[in-house]
């Protein structure tokens, strides 16, 4: 049979299942394959908050989606254009945000009748014609690699367990995707395990054939190569990022690296990569808590090492008290904190950005440090980066705030060139003579770092107040309100060492659109979007929170109105608010998932059509109300 | 890769012998009340410093808050005063990135047994090479008086003032249930005696926990009186030395005898008893560790002083160092290049 | 020899000597007798960091501050009439703010040569002419005790220990105090001690009579009578009042009273009064730390108590996290801050009101809470009642902020008839057949409160988000959305409970004071002064810092200018232009003291007078500046 | 003063017997992985609390988080899951506000050793009332899989790539040296051995600290097969009994004898062996018990089960109580007008 070829700019690929089915894997190597096909690609692992759910229960539904294209890939996709259903559960879990007419692949051995009814559908959802507004293709995926490996003498328990790579070779059909990439990580994967190997390769390769000989695909889909520059990528994700980002910044620092953290999700990851490298000199304690976490870390600091602690929020509240401490003795130390759904335990394993007001300010005291966000997974390589300057060039603890969908979405990331990559110099005392431990670099404000084993410098640091230069322990009213002063003004500072901020699109106008953080992605194709539709809209991504680039007053006050959209009340809004006198529109979403790039199009056209609230922000008084 | 660190610990540094403890007394008024047990500590611990054969700058105190928190301005080295209970993970911390220097934290009863257990009882169990002098007083002196974990029933103080309903902690048998190595006691009236214990603790490889009973002149004054003063002390403690028989007593003419599991008194100037019946201490064996730490609140058996228990094993930091070693052995050093590309990587041209 | 007699407003005295002196005592008599004599009365306990630092040293002096008269005393006295310094580190610490021409009477036997050395005197002061420009007042206090007790058979170390109150018997001359209340006191304290009770009496009238007889005292001041409504009056602190608040408020709500608490500086007093409450079927937990002191009364709130916890920002900073969790079991906990100047350990034993952005934002996550703030010593206990009634209703922890400066000063407070206090209702739930666990009370929003022992509610609550009503864990994305909704328009909605804020001065106009806590009094007294100058300036103090009263923002508007006092560097500045969009010229001062009432009049003057600046805030970029 | 809570308690409750283990399963979904060891600790609990006795809506259990948080979710009575280690807090709060609870913690090796190490130790020494179950599965299950604090020294988990460096605690030895009262292990395994310690612990007036092998088949499967599966457990675990003497393995024909303090193995049917040369468990001798906590971890020894120390110490919150009482018998309860004038008050008319 003939098939059509249809060229797609962009296409999202969800592939759903019980946990036990393997799309966490199937998905993985979607996305590399596409990568590897030179695409753009972001993708999100979601899986159940359940470690093993029983089998066929929607709260056991693991999913990995996979957005692919040409250009502008920056979200996971907003709507599913094809579904991977292993079982009924994945198909009810998901159908909600699958695109009408869009292709639903289902394994029909997954609809008997107790799957249906632990899916809680009192019909066959395959047979009723409810399904009648999609693409469906309905496959018995046992029968077909039954089929498939009739003439291979091969395990039967073997061959049905590769059926999630039956369905993925039926998608690398559909998207005309290389099989060379999945078929190397098999052979590296299983090695020396030879009836392994063969089952799975057969088994992709299957699914290629299954789709191209089967009727119900008419199509096959092309997406032209992307434009991206030349060089080595890998997919990454931004925990990953943040491991890699570390260890790239002690080297860059010729520091040695100590990690002190306690598990925690969704940053447990970076403790795991970073318990990894060992090969690398890296030295890590996974501590007691949450506490031994960030003071371990701290004494590491106080040693010369560049400092690390990772946590996500109920860790963050219980560091407070030890930030406060590293304020005070001013030692540099990386707080990486990978956001999720409070307050509380909340919502462990979904995504959200509630903890920027703590960031500032969860501490006793007056207790300023600064404060950054990565804006996507790769992003956080660079941002981690970041922190390690900021922190050691400083002396002072900083929070880099990622969330729990960039630390696990991935992209496609071009591997830089470490040798091209500036170096990072820390500030070591050096003359034993004119030694204090609190005089400062006049320039940054920075004291100087005298480790144990400089010879001639022994001093003492602590928690209460100091007094300037001698760092002497002082009750000087004054003074303290001196010592305040100077390192309000050290963090204020770093502004003068920060890109300014960037407005993509006019520079002044009706409507500034200003993110931060993991809505990156969505925000910027959302404004993609409306300016295709021939809306003016300026948009500008917020990198540092804590201080704010030096231009962005006279940004904000450029515009008319000023939109934020975050996943939270208004965190962001309130901090531009204090500072700037500037009213901000709200765009608010606390569901533990991200912005869909379209909620953000929908919502920002209502505004630019609200001629009458247009002019609200000369009114003094009003508050302007949130979208 | 060669990092900073190493090139400052490269540079040459002082010899082993050229200090005095006045080295290590900055110049600085005590601020300590008149009489204060801990002034009596002090003392020990910079005397013993020039004879640890390590470089000044390579000892470093750490201490929380409470009246002992203040130590480490008066001993004239690198020194941390942190927040309350966090001295052991931050030490812990500093070691393990930093095994070349001498790591030494004070603490007190609130301090370590208190909001500090946890990371105590850690520490006991992973064994990072750390010498803790606990100050216990028995007693929160710095907020001027509140019953502590080692505060007995029925004390009153002024969070306590018809009696505390706590049982205290036991601080040697909870170091020794956390399975610390080096477990000793001392007292701030015997300098020597505790001199002697923190020269041992120091040479202990490993996590050494250092009980020092230190009077608190303002909120408990003479808490310890029965064990410490050179009058009483004789008669009301018994100190251990390995392979010696448990034998106290102004004449030395009392001892320590196993009844079952139970220890009881025998005079040894009775009829029938001898020398050979008495309890001989032997610092590596953990049973009899715990019953010596189950004398402490006897009323009728002497307190144990001087070293409970004295085990080997590896240090937390060794391992670190080790496993890194053997894995870099193995493998090779990691290349940047390899880490950052990862499992598997593509190419665009 | 004649004396005068002359009439005086107010006087402010200040006993200062070595930590073993016993000036906190007599401060402590001074107070109580002018209370006694029917005045207004403030009063500042000011004790050395150190226990017991060596005698004589400088860091060594412990001084008591009295400020009394016949009206107007909010503040503990901005400058020295009287001092008192039985030695020369009393007198070199506190001369710096004794008025011009003021008393200062010395124990001349402090002034020997060492104690001149400790407290770095070159020459003696008195003698060297350096104290001119004040009254000074030379008693050999040994001497003269020696001599009153001449004909009396008493130990003579027991007749010096009594120097302190020959110094008070002295002032009582001085000011024409009662000396009855402190006789008694005397007979009380040393009850069946004749010699000690002898020894005292005989003191204090020794004291009064040297005054007498001594021609350097040539006056005798009076002080008339306040125009106090009558009542029994006693001198509380903000700590005692805190604790006395408490137990009045579980009497009224019929509840259990349960503090889990751990000892920090200076909230310990209020566990120290709370522990020995037996009688009062009080129960407490001296907790191993700040996390087990909240934790445990939650655990108590959980079982039905009105469960409390207290501490000072180290604490605070701790509880984060399960504050975060109060808020998400909505149990109602009282968290009381007794705020002192950080960050980290910081300056222990001093003031400072740093604590309010961690109180409204140290959790992470979207975790709102109710916030008040004490505005002086003795209304801490009605602010503490305001919490605990707020707590039940609303079943929402409260944070109390109250600080060292009101928590150890003390004032006459008119003791309260608790028949007509009000009662406080606590919302059990009722019906067994209808109950869920997170039904709510449709007007406030509070949950019911199901506690054990209550058949048929047997549920589950937690740190998990929860479905709207059942209660059930839920992790829907669009409940999640509700329920942090709900859980911020429960703490938004208090505002209709509260009183509005009261504008003292015109209701509007070009300066309005805005001040919170305990910066009251000072504020209270400069407006005082600056009108009786002329001046109009209008004045309101917030209690309730989260919600705030609802008339606040409509308040603001009408205002030119908005002033803004706080220990702190602009926290409820940055709260106000957050939320209201309006400028806010801060006047901020983080030495670990208190405002002194002429520092604000300054300030203010200053304002007053720049025309130049009145209209800034019609300019839209511009940032105010802080004075 | 009567309170609320008064006027509750007032109310009739229940009858002792008219419950079966039906009444205590909610309607839900138990969410463990198929064959977790938790499921397994569940019916037991819920079996047990028909027998204690104690009106349903006075029971409660309390959790933490890990996977053994969610118990209270499948126990029909009051529960609170709270946070990461502050359980014990939690329950001594409300146990002491009130005493006539039944109070019960389901916790983890993580959440109870690691992040809770502290309220458990004190939890221990305060002898509130509360009966622990510790599922301890050697792992932190809830995050996926890394090293606890008893995990081994090599365990190979997601944070330990090459093995785990840390030593483990030994719960019941670390439970020991904190003077905890009661003390118990038993396993997932043998449900009706695991009925009767919880029953054994409910009756037990004080703290009541039961750890729990729990298999966890996802992240440390077959941890304890050896002493948990039917066919080795007899060779691999002794079981003791109060009074009883320490036999063990399949046909009861080795026993456990005292070399000094060690304890060693023997075999009863050999010659010269017998049975009154085997030690006699005794859960009232504290040495005893810290002789076979410390048998846990040897390769030689079977591994002590059932009830290792019960020894009898007033409670936390019967002490509290008295205070009250004593105090109001002493000196009347107080009133409210006499609390707010203080020492000294005046009057202005
Ligand atoms: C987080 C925190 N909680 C409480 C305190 C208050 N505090 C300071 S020292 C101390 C107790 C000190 O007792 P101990 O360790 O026995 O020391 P000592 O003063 O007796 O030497 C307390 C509760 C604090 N500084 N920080
Ligand atoms: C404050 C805080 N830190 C960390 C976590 C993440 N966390 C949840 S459960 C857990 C460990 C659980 O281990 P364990 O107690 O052994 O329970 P298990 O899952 O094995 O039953 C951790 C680290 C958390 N929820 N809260
Ligand atoms: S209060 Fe006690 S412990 Fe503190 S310095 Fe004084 S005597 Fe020493
Ligand atoms: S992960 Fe392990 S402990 Fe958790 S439910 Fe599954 S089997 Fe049980
Ligand atoms: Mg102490
Ligand atoms: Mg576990």
């Amino acid at each position: 049979m003939e098939k059509f070829k249809e060229h797609v700019e962009d296409v999202t690929v969800r592939f759903a299942g019980d946990s036990g089915d393997g799309m966490q894997l199937v998905g993985t190597q979607f996305s590399d394959s596409s990568g590897f096909a030179g695409n753009e690609v972001n993708t999100f692992p979601d899986f159940p908050s359940e470690i093993r759910a029983p089998e066929g229960t929607l709260y056991g539904v693991s999913a990995f989606q996979v957005h692919f294209g040409t250009r502008n890939i920056n979200t996971t996709g907003d709507f599913v254009d094809v579904l991977v259903a292993m079982n009924a559960a994945s198909l009810k879990v998901n159908l909600a945000n699958v695109r009408t007419h869009g292709i639903i692949i289902v394994n029909t051995e997954g609809f008997d009748e107790r799957s249906l009814k632990l899916a809680g559908y009192a019909k066959n959802p395959l047979e009723d014609g409810s399904l009648n507004n999609y693409q469906l293709v309905l496959i018995d995926m046992g029968k077909e690699l039954k089929k498939a490996f009739i003439e291979l003498d091969i395990p039967s328990k073997l061959i049905q367990r590769t059926k999630n790579i039956f369905a993925l070779g039926v998608t690398y059909w559909l998207f005309h995707r290389p099989l060379e990439p999945t078929v190397s990580w098999i052979n590296k994967k299983f090695k020396d395990k030879e009836d392994v190997i063969l089952a799975n390769v057969h088994s992709l390769q299957a699914g290629w054939n299954f789709a191209e000989k089967n009727p119900d695909f008419k199509t096959q889909y092309l997406i032209d190569r992307s434009n991206l520059p030349p060089g080595k990528y890998r997919s990454i994700t931004g925990n990953q990022a943040v491991a890699l980002g570390l260890v790239v910044a002690a080297t860059k620092a010729r520091l040695p690296l100590f990690l002190g953290s306690y598990p925690i999700t969704p940053a447990t990851d970076i403790l795991h990569a970073i318990s990894g490298y060992k090969r690398y000199g890296v030295k890590h304690l996974q501590a007691e808590d949450e506490i031994a976490g960030i003071t371990s870390a701290l004494g590491a600091a106080f040693g010369g090492s560049l400092a690390v602690t990772t946590t996500s929020g109920p860790g963050l509240s219980l560091k407070s008290e030890a930030i406060g401490l590293a304020i005070m003795t001013e030692l540099p130390l990386i707080i990486v904190d990978v956001m999720r759904a409070g307050p509380s335990t909340g919502l462990p394993t979904k995504t959200e950005q509630s903890d920027l007001m703590i960031a500032m300010y969860g501490r006793h005291g007056e207790a300023p440090m600064p404060v950054l966000a990565a804006a996507s997974s790769s992003d956080c390589f660079d941002m981690t980066m970041e922190a390690a300057r900021i922190a050691l060039k400083y002396m002072t603890p900083v929070m880099l705030l990622t969330d729990g969908y960039i630390g696990q979405a991935s992209e496609p990331w071009r591997i830089p060139d470490v040798a091209t990559l500036p170096d990072i110099a820390p500030h070591f005392a050096e003359d034993a003579k004119t030694f204090k431990p609190y005089a400062r670099n006049p320039e940054t404000l920075g004291r100087m770092w005298a480790i144990p084993g400089l010879q001639g410098m022994e001093h003492r640091i602590g928690g209460l107040e100091k007094e300037d230069g001698s760092g002497i322990v002082s009750h000087d009213p004054i003074n303290h309100q001196k010592m305040v002063e100077i390192r309000q003004r050290k963090v204020d500072g770093i502004a003068n060492d920060i890109p300014e901020l960037e407005v993509i699109g006019p520079a002044e106008g009706d409507i500034l659109l200003l993110s931060w953080g993991s809505t990156y992605g969505a925000v910027r194709t959302a404004v993609g979007k409306l300016k295709e539709k021939g809306h003016i809209v300026s948009y500008a991504h917020l990198r540092y929170l804590n201080p704010f680039p030096k231009n962005l007053g006279d940004v904000l006050h450029r515009f008319e109105r000023v939109v934020i959209p975050e996943l939270n009340t208004g965190q962001l809004k309130n901090l531009i608010q204090a500072k700037y006198l500037k009213p901000v529109i709200g765009i608010n979403k606390v569901q533990g998932k991200p912005f869909k790039s379209v909620e953000l199009e929908e919502k920002i056209e209502v505004l630019l059509s609200m001629e009458n609230i247009k002019k609200w922000s000369s009114k003094k008084v009003d508050i302007p109300v949130d979208l | 890769m060669k990092t900073i660190i190493d090139d400052i610990l490269e540079k040459p540094h002082a010899g082993e012998t050229s200090y005095t403890a006045k080295d290590f007394k900055p110049d600085v008024d005590v601020r300590w009340c008149a009489g204060c047990g801990a002034i009596s500590v002090l003392s020990p611990a910079q005397r013993l410093m020039p004879e640890l054969g390590v470089p000044k700058e390579k000892i470093v105190y750490i201490s929380g808050i409470g009246c002992s928190g203040r130590f480490p301005y008066y001993m004239d080295t690198y020194g941390f005063h942190s927040i309350h209970g966090r001295a052991l993970p931050i030490a812990s911390g500093l070691k393990i990135a930093r095994p070349d220097l001498s790591v030494w934290v004070v603490t007190g009863d609130g301090d370590n047994m208190s909001i500090g257990g946890n990371h105590f009882i850690h520490a006991c169990r992973r064994n990072v090479d750390i010498n803790v002098m606990m100050f216990n007083n028995e007693v929160y002196s710095l907020t001027k008086g509140q019953f502590s974990p080692t505060s007995h029933r029925g004390q009153v103080t002024k969070s306590s003032p018809l009696g505390s309903l706590d049982d205290p902690f036991n601080p040697v048998a909870l170091a020794l249930g956390a399975s610390a190595t080096f477990v000793a006691r001392g007292h701030d009236k015997d300098r020597a005696q505790l001199q002697q214990l923190l020269q041992k603790a120091h040479q202990h490889k490993g996590f050494s926990f250092i009980e020092i009973y230190t009077n608190c002149r303002i909120f408990n004054d003479g808490a310890f009186d029965l064990y410490t003063n050179a009058d009483t002390r004789s008669d009301s403690t018994v100190w251990l030395e390995h392979e010696q028989p448990l034998v106290f007593g102004k004449n030395k003419d009392k001892g320590i005898k196993l009844d079952g599991f139970n220890p009881v008194v025998i005079d040894l100037t009775a009829e029938g008893n001898s020398i050979s019946d008495v309890l001989v201490h032997n610092e590596k064996d953990s049973t009899l560790a715990f019953i010596l730490a189950n004398m402490t609140y006897s009323e009728v058996l002497p307190r144990p002083m001087g070293i409970i228990q004295n085990l080997e094993r590896s240090s937390y930091e060794e391992r670190v160092v080790d496993q890194i070693t053997q894995e870099v052995e193995k493998k090779g050093a990691g290349s940047l290049e390899s880490l950052l590309q990862g499992g598997s990587f593509w190419e665009i041209n």
